[in-house]
């Protein structure tokens, strides 16, 4: 089956057997293998990615349900003049160690700031309880996103 | 669903896909043909009726969460709402999904049971409407016919705002499975006697259950540690909780006591509240 | 009902292999910009080695953590490497580096020497410079010695060293001997919360603090204490890999419970001051000593909170709650 | 969106442009080939800024000391790190394991032939085939592929290699072997005994012992005020690296084979691979890139020699990835340990003597448990001085999966049962368990277990600091 859907504001489309799932598209079919694949059935969170503004384990959903809809994934952050405020704080804090499962974890932070730019620890917490880290005991990444929500909301407040 | 009617066992309805996807990649071969009805209009929406509160069984946890109504009339539906899983399944999870799936600790079960909701199924010959108890027939077994969809869930507005609460007992806090779930309701007479208590359970018996017994024990009595406590010894007597890897069935005993005192409790502050 | 408790778990820890041999070796070449490259055959894990073992580069060459570049993990290019195993790198990679560098650092010191009128014994690299000792003021930037030493004299700058940390067989009958060339140590606390009544445990807070030596980069090795009491607090209370007939039966992660965010405590950690001499600028090492003494910590918390002892992991809610009532029983 | 899976599965088979297929002419035509998709449009590489300044820390000297960022860290964040199996190589095929369902059995035959007709399977691999069919850090106890016995429920038995992985997961299901079951043991108390089934027959159950010896220690308990007795006991627990282990093994015309991995430890890993291809060590080449997690768990070789010799019977690129459920049956886990502590205080919490015994189970393979029993018998004690010691360990086989290096190599579990033990006793004499640590702990001189003159001890100073910070006397019941 053919699949057309926005990946990162660009128009992209593959043809798929239909048990596809949107991470296998992602991965193997449009060479975006931020999205980590890590159990499959959606018990890590390494395959994270948003679909219309909401964050959805991309191993969960088939490629043909993705079609005609928008697709965020972790190659979609930065730009070429910047990274996203989460991209920064990550790296500056050392919140990652092996990085497995950060690009999930990325997302599913901005997932949250998107839509709650100052969050409380426990709402930091409760928005990665789907996203399995086995290496920082999640304590930087939850300081990450702390400061990177800062940054977002006083840029928001300047502009 | 005439797509669905047409091709019987091999066909499956798909909703948010988080348990249906798992098991197509465990088992390929056993689905032929895949219906999406996520999308599908009659089956999403949240909205008070003159019946009362309207779920559409599409309706994704998040989009419950997140629902003033919802929020308002039932919190106690957000709270169990807010147990399942975590963001990502809860973003792509259905409630008519968590139903039609009938695993016996689904952790939507509780609160609604509580809440005396009906289940609208929708067929090729037409509608009809059931007490969410008599839907669950066995474990991943509902009364649906092939042909047939759960279409939404109704809160009957008697019971919008009833007192009740809801806990959920797992082996985690997050993404966790439960060994119990526990969702009581009950209202208080203007003499501070309990009235219409409902006790729903989750995870200790092949279905989600109402413990009938223990409501019936506590109903017209005033809600303290003595008759609660009997309640809750009740509901442990009527329950028939399985042994397995995760807990055995007298820790679930236990729990069912505890959690069954504790929601009750908690369902009879609230009400002394309002 | 909730009752607080709260447990002390210290620990002693060794680096690198029981007695067997575990050498590093290493390859330092400073280019003629003063910039340099590191080749070792260790492997990144996560735990920032190759950043760690970097900063121990730019030390000894007085550089910049910025101005190393390290190639890592290709046996057709890298020098032996014992590997990311046994809270061994920053020990012994890292004294390999430290012999590497101060060989090609060596080399600028003997062309720096008549550039500067003094013997090379005299000179230190400190601050991007070759600078005379006691006399600061006098030096050559560390890319002109660099590029003066390859490209005039004709001799690069490039060391190579190994170590591996001395040790001393045991007796086979008594066990006495110096398996190890270093230890390191670690206390924790924990408070916690236990639902008497459910058997279920709440870890609130725990605190943390390690000797590693010398803390080459603290950012990581705070990474480290708090990754590692994560995995302890699922070795104390969630994780079990449970067989049936020889078969597991809970081979995946909705079914093996290790924590999630919502499951970590408040966590405080820091380290002690400490330095060893015979590690790299008085570094140890800090990766797996993280998780040895939280569950300790925990099960003596949950001892305080509802005077039961818990004598096997893990000590799931269904755990606490029956030595709870046998304890009542009794 | 209604799709009929099978007819547009089918329908996709015969509109298919058949699979390009370069390799030898001993390679047998898959019957049913399947395609490969057609990727449609733009191809835009990803963006991100390439001259970011560098942070001021990562400029400061002296380095250190700095909290300095990772290098890697950026591109973790990113999405820019290339694990293993994010990496691709033009007609890369994949692999799949076939795993024992019992836990111990005869294999009386492995019949492939049926897996070989599937489609799009290349090759399939018994261990037979492998040049030298063992491995193990100490012992070389261990087959790449069982073809004899299967001591465990998830050791290999055959692999396959195919066009995708569903293939190749498929033909799994065709592969046939004839297995004659043996008896069993699990519980590493029963392993230990003389009339338990032999998990390495003839070989006894228990093969690897230590023991450490100082003082008198049967005295030192008559003397004591107090002893006191408990039995510790944990479990087995699984490393779960967020990234699950991932090779690929390329064979070239020059007889090299060259081998990415998600290894921890590539210089010893290519000693092994040496080995067990029986080739001279400069024709193997093996590439680490980033682990996505280790803690143990990568530090010997798994697939590799299977990859690599699939490699080489279909001239094309082999990936091998674990399944999470791969993840927890075959790879090492943590030893669970039995622990007797028995112990005679002073009334003053002074220890006098200690006695203690350790089961390690350690499942299938001998893997990375001598040094489990080594770090394990040595730091069992505790941080503490006890002029009076006997420390004995032992390891025994059992039926179950392999235990072998995770974090802490046995120290974990020795320190769950040593502080445990000093609770209860300073809660039995009356004395604060703060306190009574300090009475014992070690300091800077002092003698170890084995003997050993320490040197850079910090125990004490950590205990003190962590009360203050904690709030130790200020949270006294």
């Amino acid at each position: 089956m053919i699949v057309k859907l926005k990946v990162n504001g660009e128009t992209r489309s593959a043809d798929v057997p239909p048990e596809t799932t949107l991470l296998k598209l992602l991965r193997e079919h449009l060479n975006l293998t931020g999205a980590k694949l890590g159990c499959d059935v959606g018990d890590c969170g390494t395959c994270t990615v948003i679909v219309d503004g909401e964050s959805v384990n991309s191993c969960l959903m088939l490629a043909g349900r993705a079609s005609g809809r928008e697709v965020t994934t972790i190659e979609g952050l930065a730009s070429s003049e910047q990274l996203h405020p989460l991209q920064e704080k990550f790296e500056e804090l050392g919140a990652l160690q092996c990085g497995f499962c950060g690009p999930g974890m990325i997302i599913s932070a901005k997932a949250l700031l998107d839509k709650n730019p100052e969050p409380t620890v426990f709402e930091v917490k409760d928005a990665l309880s789907g996203n399995l880290c086995r290496c920082t005991g999640y304590t930087k990444i939850i300081e990450a996103i702390l400061d990177a929500g800062r940054i977002m909301s006083t840029a928001e407040a300047k502009s | 669903m005439a797509l669905l009617a047409e091709n019987n066992s091999r066909a499956r309805a798909l909703a948010g896909g988080t348990d249906l996807v798992v098991d197509l990649k465990h088992a390929p071969g056993d689905v032929d043909l895949l219906v999406d009805i996520s999308q599908l209009p009659e089956f999403s929406g949240i909205e008070e009726t003159e019946e009362g509160l309207r779920i559409g069984s599409m309706v994704t946890f998040s989009e419950l969460m997140a629902s003033p109504i919802v929020n308002q009339m039932t919190p106690e539906i957000v709270a169990a709402s807010h147990t399942v899983g975590a963001v990502q399944t809860r973003n792509l999870g259905t409630i008519g999904g968590n139903l039609v799936t009938c695993v016996p600790s689904a952790d939507s079960a509780p609160s609604l049971l509580a809440l005396d909701a009906i289940a609208t199924i929708a067929g090729s010959d037409g509608k009809r409407s059931v007490p969410l108890e008599e839907f669950f027939v066995g474990p991943r077994k509902t009364i649906l016919e092939p042909h047939e969809l759960l279409a939404e869930i109704l809160i009957p507005k008697k019971n919008l705002g009833k007192p009740s609460h809801f806990i959920k007992f797992g082996l985690r806090k997050g993404q966790a499975l439960a060994l119990v779930n526990v969702a009581a309701a009950l209202y208080l007479n203007d003499d501070g006697k309990v009235a219409e208590p409902r006790i729903a359970l989750g995870a200790v018996a092949p279905t989600p259950m109402f413990a009938r017994k223990a409501e019936a024990s506590l109903d017209g009595k005033r809600p303290n540690e003595e008759s609660l406590l009997e309640a809750a010894r009740v509901a442990v007597s009527e329950i028939k909780p399985i042994d397995d890897f995760r807990a055995s069935a007298n820790y679930r005993r236990h729990l069912v006591q505890t959690l069954t005192y504790r929601t009750l409790k908690r369902s009879a502050e609230i009400a002394s509240e309002q | 009902m909730k009752k607080r408790g709260r447990g002390i778990a210290c620990m002693w820890y060794p680096i690198g292999f029981t007695v067997a041999a575990n050498p590093s070796a290493a390859t330092v070449k400073i280019n003629t910009d003063g910039t340099a490259t590191l080749l070792t055959g260790t492997v990144e894990t996560g735990q920032g080695a190759l950043t760690v073992l970097g900063q121990i580069a730019a030390e000894t060459l007085g550089i910049a953590t910025d101005d190393v570049h390290v190639v890592s993990a290709d046996t057709d290019a890298t020098p032996m490497d014992t590997g990311a195993i046994a809270s061994r790198t920053t020990y012994v990679t890292g004294n390999a580096i430290i012999k590497a560098a101060e060989q090609a650092r060596e080399i600028l010191f003997e062309a720096a020497a008549p550039m500067l009128s003094v013997k090379p014994e005299q000179l230190e690299a400190h601050d991007r410079k070759i600078q005379v000792i006691g006399f600061p003021q006098q030096y050559k930037t560390i890319g002109e010695v660099a590029h003066h030493s390859e490209i005039v004299i004709g001799r690069p700058a490039i060391g190579s060293g190994s170590y591996n940390p001395p040790t001393v067989e045991m007796d086979p009958e008594t066990g006495q001997g110096k398996p190890f060339s270093t230890y390191v140590y670690a206390t924790q606390i924990a408070d916690v919360e236990v639902d008497d009544e459910t058997g279920e445990v709440e870890v609130l807070r725990i605190v943390a603090i390690h000797d590693c030596g010398t803390p080459i980069n603290p950012m990581l090795v705070e990474g480290q204490i708090q990754g590692g009491i994560s995995m302890g607090i699922g070795f104390a209370l969630q994780e079990e890999i449970l067989f049936k007939d020889g078969k597991q039966v809970n081979p995946n992660l909705t079914n093996y419970i290790m924590p999630t965010s919502l499951d970590m405590p408040e966590l405080e950690v820091d380290m002690v001051d400490n330095y060893d001499p015979t590690g790299p600028f008085g570094a140890k090492g800090a990766g797996e000593p993280t998780a040895v003494p939280t569950a300790a910590a925990i099960m003596n918390a949950i001892y305080d909170a509802v005077g039961v002892r818990i004598t096997s992991l893990p000590a799931t809610s269904e755990k606490v709650l029956s030595a709870i009532l046998e304890q009542k029983a009794a | 969106m209604a799709t009929k899976t099978k007819e547009v599965l089918e329908s996709k088979v015969k509109d298919s442009e058949i699979e390009d297929l370069t390799a030898p002419d001993s390679l047998k035509v898959p019957a049913k080939p399947a395609l490969k998709p057609v990727v449609v449009p733009v191809d835009k590489p990803v963006v991100y800024p390439l001259d970011l300044p560098e942070s001021e820390i990562r400029l400061r000297t002296p380095a250190v000391g700095q909290r300095a960022s990772r290098p890697d860290g950026r591109l973790h964040g990113l999405g820019q790190t290339q694990y293993i199996d994010d990496m691709t190589f033009p007609h890369m095929i994949f692999a799949k394991i076939l795993r024992s369902e019992h836990a111990h059995a005869k294999i009386l035959s492995i019949d492939t032939s049926e897996a070989e007709a599937m489609p799009g399977v290349l090759a399939t691999l018994t261990g037979s085939e492998i040049p030298v069919n063992s491995f193990g850090p100490t012992l070389q106890d261990q087959p790449v592929l069982a073809n004899e016995i299967v001591r465990h429920a998830g050791d290999g038995v055959a692999a396959v290699a195919a066009l995708t992985e569903q293939q190749a997961s498929d033909a799994l299901t065709k592969i046939k072997v004839k297995y004659k079951p043996l008896p069993t043991v699990f519980d590493p108390l029963e392993a230990i005994k003389d009339d338990a089934p032999k998990v390495h027959a003839p070989r006894s159950n228990i093969y690897a012992s230590k023991i450490i010896k100082k003082g008198d220690v049967e005295k030192a308990l008559k003397e004591s005020d107090q002893v006191f007795h408990k039995q510790f006991k944990t479990q087995m627990v699984e490393h779960v690296p967020l990234e699950p282990h991932s090779s690929v093994a390329m064979w070239d015309a020059n007889g090299r084979v060259t081998i990415y991995s998600s290894l921890g430890r590539i210089t010893l890993g290519r000693d092994d691979l040496a080995r067990t291809l029986g080739k001279p060590m400069n024709k193997i080449r093996l590439v680490g890139t980033i682990v996505g997690g280790n803690f143990g768990g990568k530090n010997e070789i798994t697939t590799e020699p299977i990859l690599a010799m699939l490699s080489k019977k279909t001239g094309r690129p082999v990936k091998g990835t674990f399944t999470r459920g791969d993840e927890f049956i075959s790879s090492t886990t943590r030893h669970p340990f039995v622990m007797d502590y028995t112990t005679g205080v002073k009334k003053d919490g002074q220890i006098l003597g200690r006695k203690i015994r350790l089961v390690l189970d350690g499942g299938s393979y001998c893997s990375w448990t001598s040094t489990t029993l080594g770090k394990g018998g040595i730091l069992a004690a505790g941080p503490y001085n006890i002029a009076n010691l006997l420390v004995e360990a032992h390891a025994v086989y059992t039926n179950k999966t392999t235990t072998g290096a995770m974090r802490g190599f046995g120290a974990p579990q020795v320190c769950f049962a040593y502080e445990s033990h000093m609770d209860d006793m300073a809660h039995a004499l009356g004395i604060d368990p703060l306190e009574m640590r300090l009475r014992n702990a070690f300091t800077e001189g002092s003698v170890s277990p084995t003997g050993q003159l320490l040197q850079s001890v910090a125990i004490k100073e950590s205990l003190q600091q962590a009360a203050e910070r904690f709030g130790w006397k200020e949270s006294a019941k």
